[in-house]
């Protein structure tokens, strides 16, 4: 039986039988796997709104995960601003997502030549002792005429603007709560 | 200055791509129709009754097929995928056509070859000998398709070198497939020689002459076509200009030579079959089918030569469109 | 923005170009740098509208623009200065809106000098300190303003209130003179100021042929008044230069008088260029700021609370409810801990004495004073002003933590930069402690980004971060809680603002994330009252509107500009109605700030009698039997104030305000044309030269921006005016494929390969002038550093004539850097770090420099070259401070 | 020219038009590209490669004005010409220059070169009468390489196999827009079916002439063209060769009659001249 359903799916053989297509440059030359496909956007498990990470346009992207991994970014028509199109820098979101990330810390001891291998949760204690270190060494109590600072110069930090409101408003709760002023972001540059 | 676009093109870049097929498809060409020539040598000989020959002719047409087979496999980008060519039938396609003529040319002539060692290794002649001739015969007769098709294949492209000289590409290729085999059946015949009271020795020095001069004329009228289609370009004037410059025009001059001077040493050798003119018959069939290659490969060369340039594509075109008639 | 409408963010949203007539796109490359929002200026331009490109390049943009105009980079306030003139002039203005909604008929007080009559300089120029004491700004009053007396010794506030008024201290009461004849009013005073920018002077400083000149301005007027509006759209190009603030003053001034403020198709246009820089100064991790734009407490000004709220409360308008915004604020961050006894936790907040942006932070690092540094989704190595001397700071830290996708620039500075390369540095010698934590991608973690228009939109996580790459805001929490544990048992009376954070968000997922949406509830705010009969059963309510903040300490909120994001208990930053099931406007996607609207100022949409200018340009209007403002878009004003409201000056101070003051957030409710406050460099715009041009200033004898902020010392020298040394401009730029430094674009193959190198784009004649090879390299050299380019010599960048002498300008996309697939020198190392003395921006799109053929040298020969140069330009002298200048 | 005859159900076929199969779901489906509104943004050629996973090909600066990618390939189905032309035009608001920008794609033609000569069947027409290459089949063979008048289709190095765009066939069948044409922010890209594009097309460049933009002109909407109109076809504002695009390109099946004609009788020339050399002779 396998062998006759083998014939019979011969193009050669379906041309004879589907005179429509006799030249052979449609159905009767299309593969099983030709008959079969179907966008793997339908087979994902998931598709999650977002928004893409690259200008403040704010174009609507639609995220599509299949087992654990992002299979295609792409936009989203629902968005009233960019009506489900998207510019070379958000197209290529998947890329930016899945390609060359960097997955595990990495740690450079002071005057070192080589970067080192660091667990998470000791780069994460080393960070806040630094920290501590270095607000107890340069706090400002009062300026020269005893106005109050209360106040740390010694730590500084930058960025902001790639990041969500919640990250910029934990920072600078954090930092202001330290006393760190120094805090700045591309809104200035 | 980024440079103005030369109104002929983007920034001066070909229009086509590049044909894929590398130097084993121009080799296939000229074995296919050695092929074929041969395969007619072998039939005549079977039906002149000589059958030394005609073994020979077959095992020679068997070892051009099997290097023919061998060429087209090398070329393909999924050489494990070669018998997709036999998937479908179809007559759009001058490969899938000729694909069909070579297996049922490559089938008769295989036939007869098994049959004739089946009756050396004791298959009874009478079962034995009919498929040999009509296996031989056969093919014989489906030798010329062989030969011309790939003619056909060529010309239905876009390639301006190829497409432009659709009417005479055929005749050179036959003209090419019936020097190779009368100059084949030369070699053959001076190998295992006939004979002398046969005259049919003469039969495969004729061949080469007239199939020679067959090829070298149509290979004249081609460039005749060709530089009849213009470009309008001033260094490029015609199509044919893609045969002046580089590797084609070195293989197609060589190629005239070696057919002309191969033809007439042949025709020198004259109508009798004797030690020396045999040699010197054999030399002729030598030049006669280097020739014959040298032609392939020529037109094989111009052919990618006239996609690398886009005046040979825009030219033509442009001349052969009335100026856009500007809409109201 | 901020001072002369009351909020520093864009005016309208992206979709609402399509209604414009006209467009100005100026300091902008909108088609390259913000494709997809360019769509509706595609559409307003099949609807007929024209599209004018004004850049020195003719780009993608202008490709599609019905006029491209090349202008001379760093002159744009003489050609906007030229358009305001012609429409002064002319009377062009729309004089019904100019008269009711601006303060055009306001008289200026008496001892207010001009630059016309200082040769460049304004009144209340103080050399030594170089700022200016604003008292002679002032306008007149009928009788003195309540609060502060009338004209304080008072240091011209920086733009303090980026989003908020003007500072405090004036009412609505002033000498007026309607029919704008009063020598002394600020019609007459603008006519005067803007008298000799006129199309001549507009060709012989920009370089702009007279003819192209008016064309744009016949464009403006023609599509402006009560049918028709037109729109300006800005980017960097306008705010990277030493007197960025004042071009936007300038737009401001003319779209005021143009009438175009809070209409449809009308307004400014502000895109910016991270996905959620405008989020990133609402909630800003900005210096000078806390989130909603109200200040850091001054050391010495702000004492205590009230302090701080008396000196910068307004008398009218909704900056009369600072109090409750700060209160509010302290409650969010401090929680039961902030009680009225302990003013609520104020003194817990640190102070701010002057300039600490990120320049001081850098020079900072390279004096040893910061030791510390955070760098997290930024690459100041090669994206901001003067890479060197970034990199020199970057060297000499104690440590310095780098949260990102890969190994940026501005992490790999101690084994590969151009210093090491130079020899300037040495790996070994490098003592700087890095850690280098992989960030999660927007697909891997919650939250929001606040877009170009103000909008809120929430991104929803779809995987999980894998190995150590984790969201800034599981760092920054888990951060916060480890220092919290050390400093638990702390005695030290600085730990208490430590201790007293509140700091308890849930947590979720196999990495311990905190709950963005929990933050984003914080940032909203709540109403803390326990009314267990409250509907929703007491508890912490969050709050629907910055109008339920009050200042008793009953309510929290971490943003109140961000209040209603979270109204009804609902993320409404992710509401996703398709925009084809709604209104144009499409309200309901996401919530934009203040309060969901899309057009601010949309007050001035209606005539001062509340009734539409025109049936074509109807947006909000008064809605006399429902006795409320009504319209396309939620009102920017008192939803039930008559129009013909008078003002109650005893009322709340959003009452006191008359019904006909579409600018809710100024003292005034008026436009200012005329800014007496809240700007240092003075109150109307004035063309002064970039920090390094090459032409002199043909206006005035101040070549440059007096308060320009310059740091003259190693690294940073400048390169001298009109010196054959430098005797080219530059500007630098985005293309579409690359996205600012490359850390998110020049790793990708596919974005890599579309602009695979770093090119500089000249005109056929400089190429000629200094026989630059099309496709071959070419050297740039400044006084910082020498960088190298492929040259691309193309016809759209044209040589300008500026009266008898040609500038040559140079196009310099400043995306690449050392890392990454396509790599290439950075541009910004070309630049000096000079800043604008309003918003501390650097000078980025114009500066000075010289070209020669060929690759530039490697090792120690760049530094010499280099240092060969600037001495020969300087000839033999040595680096001078260039404020002498 | 000859026109291509669809016939009654499209089984007519006569060598010299190439009947194509109709399928009776689908409405046949295209591009139409009006270059007079690209802005050169690149976004079709990276949408593209995402979706199908096209490999990138190398980092090489072209200096060809902001065109880095050089040509349609195997690795590059989508390709954003950038063409950088002086204009003499006075009235012309430009500044001396005019820059065209078009993103060249597969023309899915009507009679199309390169699936009337595949000899496996691995080109075929789809159900939207679209032109694709089925991997599962494609053995590298070339002819479609040679065949095609753009020269768009190509082996892919290191994979043998020919590559082009597939019109998302993917996403046809799941109803779905092709990726270049969603992401195109100014939808110079449109997708639909044919004939609606047509009708679109035809009214804009009515609309562009009212305009006074001269040289706009349509290009492969005339079924009667040389490959029986295009698939994909394209508003341009200069001749096609300007872009690098064939001016009056031609599928060269149109010529299969005289092809085979010539080849058939050079046989029997071939045949009859062996015969009258070989078989002339009398036995000894």
């Amino acid at each position: 039986m396998k062998m006759r359903k083998l014939i019979a799916s011969w193009p050669a053989v379906r041309q004879a039988t589907n005179l429509a297509d006799w030249r052979g440059m449609g159905r009767t030359v299309q593969s099983e796997r030709s008959a079969s496909l179907e966008p793997r956007t339908d087979t994902a498990d998931s598709v999650v709104r977002s928004i893409c990470p690259y200008c403040a346009v704010g174009c609507g992207q639609r995220v599509f995960v299949k087992g654990g991994k992002v299979t295609q970014i792409e936009g989203d028509p629902a968005s009233p601003i960019s009506r489900g199109r998207l510019c070379p820098k958000g197209s290529a979101s998947k890329q930016l997502v899945t390609h060359g990330r960097l997955s595990k810390v990495r740690y450079r001891r002071p005057h070192g030549t080589e970067w080192e291998d660091l667990d998470l949760d000791t780069a994460m204690d080393m960070i806040a002792d630094r920290v501590i270190k270095t607000r107890a060494e340069t706090w400002q109590d009062v300026d020269e005429n005893g106005d109050r600072l209360s106040r740390t110069m010694g730590i500084a930090s930058l960025g902001g603007a790639t990041l969500d409101n919640e990250e910029n408003y934990l920072m600078k709760k954090l930092y202001t709560a330290l006393g760190a002023i120094q805090i700045e972001n591309q809104a200035r540059i | 200055m980024v440079p103005d676009a030369t109104p002929m093109s983007y920034y001066g870049q070909p229009i086509l791509k590049p044909p894929t097929w590398k130097w084993p498809i121009a080799a296939y060409l000229f074995t296919g129709g050695l092929a074929a020539g041969t395969s007619l040598v072998g039939a005549a000989a079977r039906l002149h009754g000589d059958r030394r020959l005609a073994g020979a002719a077959s095992a020679a047409t068997m070892s051009a097929i099997g290097v023919s087979a061998g060429f087209l496999i090398e070329d393909l980008g999924r050489r494990s995928r070669f018998h997709h060519m036999l998937r479908v039938v179809k007559i759009t396609s001058p490969m899938s056509v000729g694909t069909w003529i070579f297996s049922i040319f490559s089938s008769l002539a295989g036939a007869s070859a098994v049959a004739e060692i089946g009756e050396k290794v004791g298959v009874p002649a009478r079962v034995a000998r009919p498929v040999t001739a009509v296996g031989q015969v056969g093919s014989a007769l489906v030798g010329p398709a062989l030969a011309t098709y790939t003619a056909v294949l060529l010309a239905d492209t876009a390639v301006p070198a190829w497409h432009e000289a659709r009417r005479d590409l055929p005749w050179v290729f036959a003209g090419s497939a019936t020097a190779s085999g009368g100059a084949m059946g030369i070699l053959l015949s001076t190998l295992a020689p006939l004979d002398p009271s046969d005259g049919f020795a003469s039969g495969p020095r004729r061949m080469a002459v007239v199939g020679a001069a067959l090829e070298v004329g149509a290979d004249e009228a081609m460039h005749r076509r060709l530089r009849a289609v213009a470009t309008g370009d001033t260094d490029k004037p015609d199509i044919g200009a893609a045969y002046t410059s580089g590797s084609p025009r070195v293989l197609a001059g060589a190629a005239r030579a070696a057919s002309v001077t191969g033809a007439a040493t042949v025709a020198l050798a004259g109508r009798r079959d004797r030690p020396r003119t045999r040699l010197l018959a054999a030399a002729g069939a030598l030049l006669v089918l280097a020739g014959a290659a040298l032609e392939r490969f020529a037109i094989f060369h111009a052919g990618k030569a006239s996609t690398t340039d886009p005046v040979y594509t825009v030219g033509p075109q442009r001349l052969r469109l009335v100026p856009p008639a500007r809409r109201p | 923005m901020g001072a002369s409408f009351g909020r520093g963010a864009a005016t309208g949203f992206q979709q609402d170009l399509a209604n414009a007539d006209c467009i100005v796109i100026e300091g902008s490359n909108m088609a390259e740098c913000h494709p997809v929002g360019f769509q509706w200026v595609m559409e307003a331009k099949a609807r007929g509208a024209t599209v004018i490109h004004i850049d020195p390049r003719f780009t993608r943009t202008s490709a599609v623009a019905d006029q491209h105009v090349p202008i001379r980079s760093g002159s744009d306030i003489a050609f906007l200065g030229g358009l305001i003139n012609y429409v002064l002039q002319g009377g062009h203005d729309f004089r019904e809106y100019v008269v009711a909604y601006t303060n055009a008929s306001v008289l200026v007080s008496d001892d207010f000098q001009d630059t016309e009559d200082l040769d460049g300089l304004f009144s209340g120029y103080d050399p030594d300190k170089r700022s200016y004491d604003t008292k002679t700004w002032q306008l007149a009053h009928r009788r003195p303003p309540a609060g502060s007396p009338a004209g304080a010794e008072k240091a011209s506030a920086g733009y303090q209130h980026g989003s908020g008024g003007a500072s405090p201290g004036f009412d609505g009461d002033y000498e007026m003179d309607p029919t704008l004849e009063d020598p002394r009013c600020v019609y007459q005073v603008l006519k005067r100021h803007f008298a000799r920018y006129t199309p001549e002077m507009v060709e012989r400083t920009c370089g702009i042929p007279e003819d192209q000149f008016r064309k744009v301005a016949e464009a403006l007027v023609a599509n402006s008044g009560p049918e028709r509006t037109s729109a300006f759209v800005y980017s960097v190009g306008w705010t990277h230069h030493t007197v960025g603030v004042q071009y936007i003053r300038t737009a401001s001034i003319l779209q005021l008088l143009l009438g175009n403020m809070g209409r449809p198709g009308g307004g400014i246009m502000a895109l910016r260029g991270h996905a959620s820089i405008q989020g990133s100064t609402d909630i800003p991790t900005l210096y000078n700021l806390l989130p909603g734009y109200l200040t850091m407490p001054t050391a010495g000004r702000d004492n205590n609370l009230r302090a701080y709220i008396d000196d910068q409360i307004g008398q009218a308008g909704f900056w009369g409810h600072l109090d409750a915004y700060i209160v509010s604020l302290l409650k969010a961050y401090w929680g039961d801990a902030a009680t009225p006894e302990n003013d609520f936790g104020f003194d817990w907040l640190p102070a701010v004495n002057g300039d600490h942006s990120t320049y001081q932070s850098v020079l900072g690092m390279i004096d040893g004073t910061v030791k510390g540094y955070f760098i997290v989704g930024e690459n100041p190595a090669t994206g901001t002003a003067n890479g060197k001397l970034q990199r020199m700071g970057l060297a000499n830290l104690d440590w310095l933590v780098v949260r990102d996708f890969n190994e940026i620039e501005s992490a790999a500075f101690w084994h590969d930069s151009p210093e090491i390369e130079s020899g300037e540095l040495r790996t070994e010698d490098i003592g700087t402690e890095v850690f280098l934590m992989p960030a999660a991608a927007h697909t891997e973690k919650d939250g929001s980004f606040t877009n170009t228009q103000r909008l809120l939109q929430w991104h929803n996580k779809a995987v999980e971060p894998e190995g150590d790459t984790r969201s800034d805001l599981w760092f920054y929490f888990h951060l916060g809680r480890i220092i919290r544990d050390k400093l638990a048992a702390s005695t030290d009376p600085r730990d208490i603002p430590v201790r007293n954070v509140t700091w308890d968000y849930p947590t979720e997922g196999q990495w311990d994330d905190p709950s963005a949406e929990a933050v984003l509830r914080e940032i909203n705010g709540f109403s803390l009252i326990d009314d267990p009969d409250s509907s929703h059963g007491g508890g912490k309510v969050p709050v629907s509107s910055y109008t339920e903040l009050k200042a008793d300490g009953s309510t929290s909120s971490g943003c109140w500009i961000y209040a209603g994001v979270y109204a009804d208990g609902v993320n409404q930053a992710n509401r996703r109605k398709p925009g084809s099931e709604q209104s144009w406007v499409a309200p309901e996607w996401g919530w934009a700030w203040p309060s969901n609207r899309r057009i601010l100022y949309n007050r001035a949409s209606a005539r001062p009698d509340g009734t539409p200018w025109s049936e074509r340009k109807k947006y909000v209007w008064w809605d006399e039997d429902a006795g409320k403002w009504t319209g396309l878009d939620v009102p920017d004003f008192v939803a039930t104030m008559r129009p013909d409201h008078p003002g109650d000056p005893d009322g709340p101070p959003e009452q006191r305000l008359p019904g006909t003051a579409p600018f809710i957030m100024q003292q005034d409710g008026l436009g200012w044309l005329y800014a007496p406050n809240g700007l240092t460099d003075g109150p109307l715009p004035t063309h002064y030269e970039p920090h390094e041009s090459p032409v002199a200033n043909p206006l005035y004898g101040v070549q440059s921006s007096p308060l320009r902020q310059v740091f003259d010392r190693k690294w940073n020298w400048s390169n001298p005016p009109v010196n054959a040394g430098y005797p080219y401009v530059f500007c630098t730029y985005r293309l579409t494929e690359h996205h600012t430094a490359g850390g998110m674009s020049r790793g990708l193959p596919y974005l890599s390969e579309l602009q695979p190198e770093f090119f500089c784009e000249v005109s056929p004649e400089l190429a000629a002038e200094r026989n630059l090879v099309h496709g071959e390299y070419a050297t740039i050299i400044t006084a910082r550093s020498a960088i190298e380019a492929r040259v691309m010599v193309t016809d759209r960048v044209t040589p300008l004539r500026l009266g008898d002498r040609t500038v040559h300008q140079i196009g310099l996309p400043y995306h690449w850097g050392w890392r990454g697939l396509a790599t290439g020198d950075a541009a910004n190392d070309l630049l000096p770090g000079v800043l604008d003395s309003n918003v501390h921006i650097p000078e980025q799109k114009v500066a000075s420099c010289d070209i020669m053929p060929g690759r530039r040298p490697r090792g120690p020969a760049l530094v010499k070259l280099v240092e060969d140069h600037y001495s020969k330009a300087m000839d033999g002298h040595p680096p001078a401070h260039s404020t002498d200048w | 020219m000859t026109i291509i005859d669809r016939g009654s159900d499209g089984t007519d076929l006569t060598l010299q038009g190439i009947g194509t199969p109709r399928y009776d779901r689908e409405q046949r489906v295209g591009f139409f590209t009006d270059t007079s509104i690209c802005i050169g943004c690149k976004a079709c050629e990276v949408a593209c490669k995402e979706w199908n996973d096209v490999p990138a090909d190398g980092l090489n600066f072209l200096a060809r004005s902001y065109d880095n990618t050089g040509h349609l390939s195997a690795d590059t189905w989508r390709h954003v010409a950038f063409v950088e032309q002086p204009t003499t035009d006075p009235e012309s608001a430009r500044s001396g220059v005019r820059w065209l920008m078009s993103s060249d794609v597969c023309k899915h033609c009507t009679s199309a070169a390169c699936l009337e000569v595949c000899p496996t069947g691995a080109l075929f027409r789809t159900e939207f009468e679209t032109v694709v290459v089925q991997q599962d089949i494609c053995n590298g063979c070339g002819y479609c390489v040679s065949a095609c008048p753009f020269g768009v289709i190509d082996q892919r190095k290191g994979d043998g196999r020919v590559w082009k765009c597939t019109l998302c066939y993917d996403r046809l069948r799941g109803g779905q827009t092709p990726a270049c044409a969603q992401a195109c922010p100014t939808q110079s890209i449109q997708f639909g079916p044919l004939e609606q594009l047509r009708e679109r097309a035809a009214a804009r460049i009515e609309a562009l002439h009212d305009q006074g933009v001269d040289d706009a002109q349509l290009y492969g909407d005339d079924p009667g063209d040389g490959v029986g109109g295009f698939g994909a076809f394209f508003l341009l504002l200069d001749k096609p060769e300007v872009y690098g695009l064939p001016p009056d390109p031609v599928s060269t099946t149109r010529d299969l009659r005289t092809m085979f004609n010539a080849a058939t009788a050079a046989a029997f020339g071939l045949l009859g001249i062996a015969a009258a050399t070989l078989l002339g002779q009398r036995r000894g």
